[in-house]
């Protein structure tokens, strides 16, 4: 039993933090409609900061985290500024392609660096012992990760119901030109999108970190590996992107603990939450959260 | 009809039918050939090396797939993030008949053409199931059902033994009326094997993009509600659109796997999918002409960048990482240059050049 | 005679009834039109009736037909045709493309004539080329031939909704407000167009339209709709004296 | 001089680029070295180094490109591109160097030879070791944490067919793993069905979350072959200084082979190694990676067959140069400081180094443990 | 003069010309309407002054216009908000997927005047409009045309505009909506003291409430005065009213007759 339980709780774990990756596609999508391909780079990219701050610059971790978010916060800021300020009005997919060059732009930057060759880890700075309960353990790091991922979470969510900017960045998804006629800056708001985006990023970047070690291609593949979960809660809904991070956490782990090994079965965790997802798009086609498009003929 | 069919100015239509032609004018018509001669003749006047045929094989072949996929990104407006895949299911038909009858079968080694008919329908076919969604999803989700194939399609080939798991499965060399193939005119020969079937396919589509079958596509993409009411299936459409897809990436697969000699999972991976959706919209989404622009202007530059990283690094002091970032730093600059400054791809900048020479030499 | 039929259908949207118990028949050759405040179900009535929604209780008969739950192109198929509220035309398509899309179920070869065009494909397309130039003339549509439906203003907008839905050659044509955001002098025109397409094509009309001179000036018979309900029916006249109508539409003069 | 064209083509960026960039960074220097040192009198090696980003096809344009100007010899990367372009190898009859230690490069090919020891001998080795140091009763019982690809499935085979010839040891489970963030579940099953080591053919950074995950969990062993605990091994790609800057302490006695020899264990061959580096700037990074050495190795090898061709007189073809390998044993087995063995090759025999060191991570650094040997299994299973 | 148009021309995509020199005088609190046919190029006018060309791809050309006496020629939407001039676009175009609610605070955006100021601006809307307040919950995408258009004309109020440019606030609704909607304009106009430009087809309606009147016609004002002036004209009366020359009301069915011209063209 205590098995099951472990599996619940990994799969708990992974699945929060899934959501966390996930939430910086959901920002970007819920304000401007475009799909942040590049996002995996910027999670490596938040997680390097994170590193070369605390490493390089001596600055304790806890500060760092915080310094490497609003780091990345002005970062994808700019990245918005001068990448897709010009593209406002063009076609959903020239806009996603867009971000697939940035993809490439982000990759050869980080391959300036050491982090694009060299593997890193940080330093410890939890207690290396798990917590431990009836046969279950979670390491501190993974701890505190849902943590920071939930309160992170609560925060969007919080901001895009009541705030009235978060108002106005999902109004601007309806309909630009109407949020234009009130005043709204559509600019204004897509940088502000990114730059929330880049905030959960690092965030996200230094808790995977922690767990895989720093190597550019496992961080950055992250980015395609929450698609599903993006999908699953449906594109625009916070909520959708913790529900769905934590139960495609829970399908991978259960898979690998109860597929893979039987049935000459192996490495189940990865296809099968396309599986999944095919299947429940089949019932609810915009996801489990994700806003149906109102259309009236 | 005026009687110069030579120049547009001054020419007008006297029945509908003549504005169904492809070629407005005689001067047109006769440029386009010459450029068909051009491309026919060229390797026998200047012979490339094997590398340069290699690459101008792989555009050729990255044009067939891209045109499929211009087919449903760019007329029906169907994102496909799965593309290589199909790609990939059009190479593993051809490879699936190399592992049942061997692969220096007469069946592969000299019917060929049929083999890569069959990989065609091979591709539609999974084409139409992948697109059997869109009778309920629409926009990304839909595009990450194509997504979900791609990562799908991957795993069941690196999990069947059937297909060695995804390592190179060899197909021998094609025969012709000249005999075996031989190494050294192995890129020529597909050069023009695979330039006879991108023209034909050219074609094929160019005519299929004047009639109801080729119009209900691009209908589907701007109201797919009104298509409805003008008594199109919208669902269905899509299906359709994916299955065009699919039949000229199952094309480009088994070309691809008779080029390389060899069918292996690698090539077919999500990059590749990405890939060819930014040749497609480099080139521009929603031109025919763009599905040619796109790939050579993607795998040139590759190739120009590959050179200048090259040359950087002879110049540049050892430290390597300069010379590494400078590959994808300025591919993907360019990519997105592009979009930024020309959105609507290479294909505006051929509209922009046949509009300033089209009425010629009087400019109204 | 009855052209189409409407039993009984109610239409409800997570609680809302948008129809009730609505019935209804549209007869072979008039003018019908509906009338009602703002979220009566007007447009949800032709919604039912295009196939775009579908009743959760009642019928729908068209010539014979069952209707209830076919959908938009099949409904299309049968002969009817419709223009939209909220202009739904091929945005990016010129006037000539959005009308020749209207000819789709008429344009008669199959794929490999269509890949290689030959055969009927080269002959079909022409002939139905025709027939859309015919439409444009009929509404006087010469001057935008080749422009971009996106580009066109409002009203011209309108125009050429109601031409599309005219080239399907329906038997029964659904007008939803044509002449929202025009001046007098523009629904003088649509109204001739709508005239000449009863008369001379002889084409079934569902008018609905909130220019109450319109509707009492054309129509043969009006039906009122409030709250998803029919609350009155009947010529011109007896609906302009209906106590029940003027209140909830018409309001006081 | 004459000038003798040779080529590599890996992945400097893209997958694999932790250990493609310090091996390209070894194969340029040494080349740089044996030109600046003249060890081949006037005539200069040129090597062209080129990205391929792991990807095949690439590769194979790279390889046309360098038949096109003329190369003698050839270096490859990546397992999936050797396989791929084997056929074409065979054609154009020239000696080829992967950097993959692939077993299967060498079925139906005459002209790939693996510069140390196979993935699969490696594996064999460390089970051999296993069947050996195993502490408390029964059969040990083992897993197997691969890499989805050929790369990673090569030596299951070859692993089971010598447990089949006798070696002491049950093979449990094969697991491929994938991108995962927690390995919990798997950690769990294996230790409910009784395994105590696990053998990992992948490369470092799956290993590293393994590592850690086992840590967590509190199942990783303390020493070799704890009971109740998981003790990991590895093969070539697993190991290394990369591995210990990504599992950090959870690194501590991971058990790793290789036949090269580390910096953490100076020697002759270390100190070369490290003189090398810093004559071409390079950093303590590179100069202390595995891969570094592994790089550096290949281009031995390749320019001792241009060095012992020419003082045969012979002219520098790929007929000659290969002709050279394939006589590279008895007396004439290549003798070099940095890897734990003589290379020998042989018509039968394209497997260069055929001994291994064994490895594991004490306080942080790669220490011998034992003697070099030589897998037995991997002769008997042939 | 609170809004001043001085001939101005707008292309769209470089090449189209819509507007052919455009000149219009707005008096601070007043209500001004614009008549004119389809395609005259009143939404384009309003566009222009209210910055929201660009989306567009359209630009001034040529003239200019002034706000409170500061040029705003081809400013940006967002700016002109801030300086006081708000318009609600043709269509009613709210945001769907946002509540009522959400959909008025979303005008709020560009104020600074606190967060109690805007509370209370935000219940008064409902005072203006009782249906919102019974709906405050819903998505306005499912609102009725009438409702999308109060909380269309709502949410601009929330910006406290100095002048409020409406398109076609009629469009499509039944009768007694628009009776009621105009009923509220003339309200705002008075108590907010909110200087109103409106583009109607209505002219009946139009005319009725407003102070002073353009008719446009293929981007050129070709007729202006005040409304009581401009009701008694014939042309007007004709052709905007629908009432001929006898005083009697047109049938519509007697449209196939003959057509006069107007004079003005
Ligand atoms: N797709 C839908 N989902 C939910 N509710 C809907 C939907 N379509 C219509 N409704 C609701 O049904 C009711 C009737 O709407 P409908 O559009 O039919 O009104 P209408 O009479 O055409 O009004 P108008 O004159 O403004 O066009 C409205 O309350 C509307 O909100
Ligand atoms: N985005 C655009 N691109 C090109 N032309 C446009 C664009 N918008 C409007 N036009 C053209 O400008 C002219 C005037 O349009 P506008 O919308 O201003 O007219 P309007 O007077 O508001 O008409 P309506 O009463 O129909 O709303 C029309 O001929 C239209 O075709
Ligand atoms: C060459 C290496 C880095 C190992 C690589 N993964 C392979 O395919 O063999
Ligand atoms: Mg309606
Ligand atoms: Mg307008």
């Amino acid at each position: 039993m205590s098995y099951f339980f472990q599996l619940l709780i990994s799969g708990i774990v992974v699945g929060s933090i899934y959501a966390l990756s996930a939430l910086g596609f959901v920002l970007i999508y819920k304000s401007s409609r475009v799909l942040n391909i590049a996002h995996g780079q910027i999670i490596a990219g938040g997680a390097f900061i994170t590193y070369a701050l605390t490493v390089w610059a001596d600055i304790p971790i806890y500060i760092s985290f915080f310094l490497s978010m609003i780091i990345t916060f002005f970062l994808a800021m700019s990245v918005e500024r001068i990448f897709l300020r010009r593209l406002i009005g063009e076609p959903v997919i020239s806009v996603i392609m867009v971000t697939i060059g940035l993809m490439s732009i982000l990759d050869g930057i980080i391959y300036l660096t050491p982090f694009g060759s060299e593997n890193f880890s940080f330093p410890v700075f939890f207690p290396k012992t798990p917590i431990s309960f009836g046969g279950v353990s979670v390491s501190w790091t993974q701890l505190v990760g849902v943590i920071i991922t939930f309160l992170l979470i609560a925060a969007f969510s919080w901001f895009f119901k009541k705030s009235t900017i978060g108002i106005s960045m999902r109004a601007v998804s309806d309909d630009q030109l109407a949020a234009m006629s009130v005043g709204i800056s559509v600019p204004k708001v897509f940088g502000l999108a990114w730059a929330a985006a880049g905030l959960s990023a690092a965030a996200a970047g230094g808790i995977i970190g922690n767990i895989t070690g720093l190597n550019f291609d496992t961080l950055h593949a992250f980015g395609i590996t929450v698609f599903p979960v993006v999908i699953l809660g449906g594109l625009d809904s916070i909520i959708g992107a913790v529900a769905a991070g934590i139960i495609m956490g829970l399908i991978q782990q259960f898979a690998s603990g109860y597929l893979d090994g039987h049935f000459g079965l192996s490495g189940t965790a990865e296809v099968l939450p396309y599986i999944i997802l095919l299947v429940i798009l089949l019932f609810k086609p915009h996801g489990l959260f994700g806003i149906h498009e109102i259309e009236r003929v | 009809m005026a009687s110069n069919r030579w120049l547009t100015t001054g020419n007008y239509f006297t029945s509908y039918k003549q504005e169904q032609r492809i070629f407005l004018t005689h001067l047109d018509r006769t440029g386009f050939l010459i450029f068909l001669i051009l491309l026919f003749v060229w390797p026998l006047v200047f012979p490339p090396s094997n590398k340069y045929m290699l690459v101008i094989d792989n555009i050729l072949i990255a044009a067939v797939a891209v045109l499929g996929l211009n087919i449903a990104t760019g007329f029906a407006g169907l994102i496909s993030i799965g593309h290589a895949a199909f790609v990939g299911v059009g190479a593993y038909t051809a490879a699936f008949f190399a592992k049942t009858i061997g692969d220096s079968h007469v069946f592969l080694t000299h019917a060929w053409p049929l083999v890569i008919l069959l990989s065609g329908f091979a591709g539609a076919f999974f084409g139409a199931v992948v697109g059997l969604p869109a009778l309920r999803l629409k926009h990304l989700y839909l595009a990450i059902a194509t997504l979900s194939f791609q990562m799908i399609f991957t795993w069941t080939i690196n999990f069947m033994d059937f297909f060695d798991q995804g390592q190179t499965i060899p197909i021998a060399r094609v025969f012709w009326f000249t005999g075996e193939v031989s190494r050294k005119e192995h890129y020529l020969f597909w050069y023009y094997a695979i330039l006879v079937i991108l023209i034909l396919l050219g074609f094929m589509i160019r005519n299929l993009l004047r009639t109801r079958y080729g119009r209900c596509l691009v209908a589907v993409r701007d109201n797919d509600r009104a298509a409805d009411a003008m008594g199109m299936h919208p669902g269905l459409t899509k299906v359709y659109a994916f299955a065009l897809a699919g039949f000229m990436a199952g094309v480009a697969g088994a070309l691809h796997a008779y080029l390389y000699r060899g069918v292996g999972i690698e090539s077919f991976s999500l990059h590749e999918s990405i890939t060819y959706l930014a040749m497609a919209i480099v080139g521009g989404l929603g031109t025919l002409h763009g599905s040619f622009w796109g790939p050579a202007a993607i795998k040139m530059l590759d190739l120009f960048v590959e050179n200048i990283s090259e040359y950087a690094g002879s110049v540049l002091p050892a430290t390597m990482n300069l010379t590494t970032a400078l590959r994808p730093l300025s591919f993907g600059l360019v990519i997105v240059l592009f979009l930024m400054f020309e959105p609507r791809g290479i294909a505006n900048w051929w509209r922009i050049f046949r509009s300033y020479t089209r009425l010629w030499p009087f400019r109204y | 005679m009855a052209q189409l039929t409407i039993t009984d259908i109610t239409l409800t949207f997570g609680g809302l009834n948008a129809l009730q118990d609505v019935n209804m028949t549209i007869e072979q050759g008039l003018i019908t039109s509906v009338i009602g405040p703002n979220g009566a179900g007007k447009t949800s009535l032709l919604n039912c009736i295009s196939g775009f929604y579908h009743p959760g209780k009642g019928k729908i008969c068209f010539m014979g037909h069952d209707l209830t739950h076919s959908s938009p192109h099949q409904v299309s198929i049968l002969g009817i045709a419709r223009a939209f509220q909220n202009i739904e035309l091929f945005k990016g398509m010129s006037v000539l493309d959005n009308l020749l899309l209207a000819r789709h179920k008429n344009l008669k070869y199959n794929f490999l004539q269509a890949v290689f065009f030959f055969g009927r494909a080269s002959q079909s397309e022409a002939e139905n080329r025709e027939y859309v130039e015919e439409v444009i003339d009929f509404m006087e549509l010469e001057p935008f031939r080749k422009k971009m439906v996106g580009s066109l203003a409002y009203g011209v907008q309108k125009r050429v909704e109601v031409a599309r839905a005219l080239t399907l050659e329906p038997k029964l044509l659904l007008l939803d407000e044509p002449m929202a955001g025009m001046n007098l002098e523009e629904k003088e025109d649509m109204v001739r167009f709508i005239i000449d397409i009863q008369q001379e094509r002889n084409t079934t009309i569902v008018l609905v339209e909130h220019d109450l001179g319109v509707v009492m000036d054309i129509s043969d018979y009006i039906c009122v709709l409030d709250f998803g309900q029919l609350i009155g029916s009947g010529t011109p006249k007896e609906v302009s004296s209906d106590k029940k109508v003027i209140e909830a539409y018409i309001g006081e003069e | 001089g004459q000038t003798y064209k040779l080529a590599l083509s890996l992945a400097i960026t893209g997958p694999t680029s932790d250990a493609g960039n310090p091996y390209a960074k070894g194969v340029e220097d040494y080349f740089k070295y044996v030109n600046d040192n003249k060890l081949l009198g006037d005539d200069i090696i040129e090597c062209t180094i080129r990205d391929d980003q792991y990807k095949t096809d690439v590769t194979k344009r790279n390889f046309e490109e360098f038949l096109d100007n003329g190369i003698v010899f050839y270096l490859n990367y990546s397992t999936g591109s050797t396989l791929a372009l084997k056929q074409d190898f065979e054609e154009e009859k020239i000696p080829v160097i992967p950097a993959s230690f692939h077993a299967g490069n060498l079925v139906d090919s005459n002209y790939i030879f693996l510069p140390i020891a196979s993935y699969s001998a490696q594996c064999i080795g460390l089970a051999e070791y296993v069947a050996a140091h195993h502490k408390g009763g029964g059969i040990p019982k083992a897993a197997m944490f691969i890499h989805p690809s050929a790369f990673g499935r090569g030596p299951v085979e070859d692993v089971e067919k010598a447990v089949k010839a006798g070696l002491n040891m049950e093979i449990v489970e094969v697991t491929e793993h994938g991108k995962d963030l927690d390995n919990t579940a798997m950690l769990q099953r294996f230790i409910s069905k009784g395994v105590q080591y696990v053998i990992t053919q992948t490369i470092q950074s799956p290993v590293a979350t393994l590592l850690k995950d086992a840590n967590r969990l509190g199942l990783a062993a303390k020493s070799f072959g704890e009971e109740g605990k998981l003790t990991f091994l590895g093969a070539h790609y697993t190991g290394g200084n990369d591995l210990i800057a990504l599992a950090g302490p959870a690194a501590e006695n991971f058990f790793w082979t290789t036949s090269y020899t580390l910096t953490s264990e100076p020697g002759p061959g270390t100190d070369m190694q490290l003189a090398l580096a810093k004559k071409y700037g390079r950093d303590d990074k590179a100069a202390n990676s595995h891969n570094y050495t592994n790089g550096i190795m290949a281009a031995q090898v390749a320019a001792e067959c241009i060095i012992r061709a020419k003082a045969k007189g012979s002219k520098i073809t790929r007929e000659t140069l290969y002709n050279e390998l394939l006589a590279m044993n008895g007396d004439n087995a290549f003798k070099l400081d940095t890897t734990v063995g003589p290379v020998t090759y042989s018509k039968t025999d394209h497997e260069g180094v055929d001994n291994l060191q064994l490895y594991s991570v004490q306080n942080g650094v790669f220490k011998s443990v034992g003697k070099p040997f030589s897998p037995e299994y991997s002769k008997k299973i042939k | 003069m609170l809004l001043e148009v001085n001939n101005i021309e707008v292309v769209y995509n470089d090449i189209i010309q819509v507007l052919r020199g455009v000149s219009l005088n707005v008096q601070k609190g007043s209500i001004v309407a614009l008549l004119g046919t389809n395609g005259a190029g009143k939404t384009t006018t309003l566009r222009a002054v209210s910055g929201l060309l660009k989306p567009e791809n359209g630009y001034i050309r040529d003239g200019y216009i002034c706000f409170k006496n500061k040029d705003i020629t081809n400013l940006l939407g967002t700016e002109i908000v801030k300086q006081g001039a708000v318009m609600v676009p043709e269509g009613r175009r709210v945001f769907k997927h946002l509540t009522v609610d959400e959909n008025i605070r979303a005008g709020s955006v560009t104020r600074k005047d606190g967060f109690r100021q805007i509370k209370a601006d935000h219940q008064r809307m409902y005072e203006y409009f009782p249906r919102l307040g019974r709906i405050t919950n819903r998505l306005a995408g499912y609102c009725s045309g009438g409702e999308q258009q109060m909380i269309a004309i709502g949410r601009a109020l929330m910006a406290k505009p100095e002048m409020l440019m409406l398109d076609e606030p009629s469009l499509g609704l039944a009768p007694l909506l628009v009776k009621e909607i105009f009923k509220q304009i003339q309200l705002i106009n008075m108590e907010l003291d909110t200087t109103i430009l409106v583009v109607e087809q209505n002219a009946r309606i139009a005319l009725d409430i407003s102070d002073y009147a353009y008719i446009m016609e293929s981007g050129k004002i070709v007729l202006e005065g005040p409304s009581l002036d401009l009701q008694k004209n014939p042309d007007v009366k004709e052709f905007y009213m629908g009432i001929t020359q006898g005083g009697a009301r047109k049938s519509f069915k007697e449209v196939k007759s003959y057509k006069r011209r107007k004079r003005w063209m």
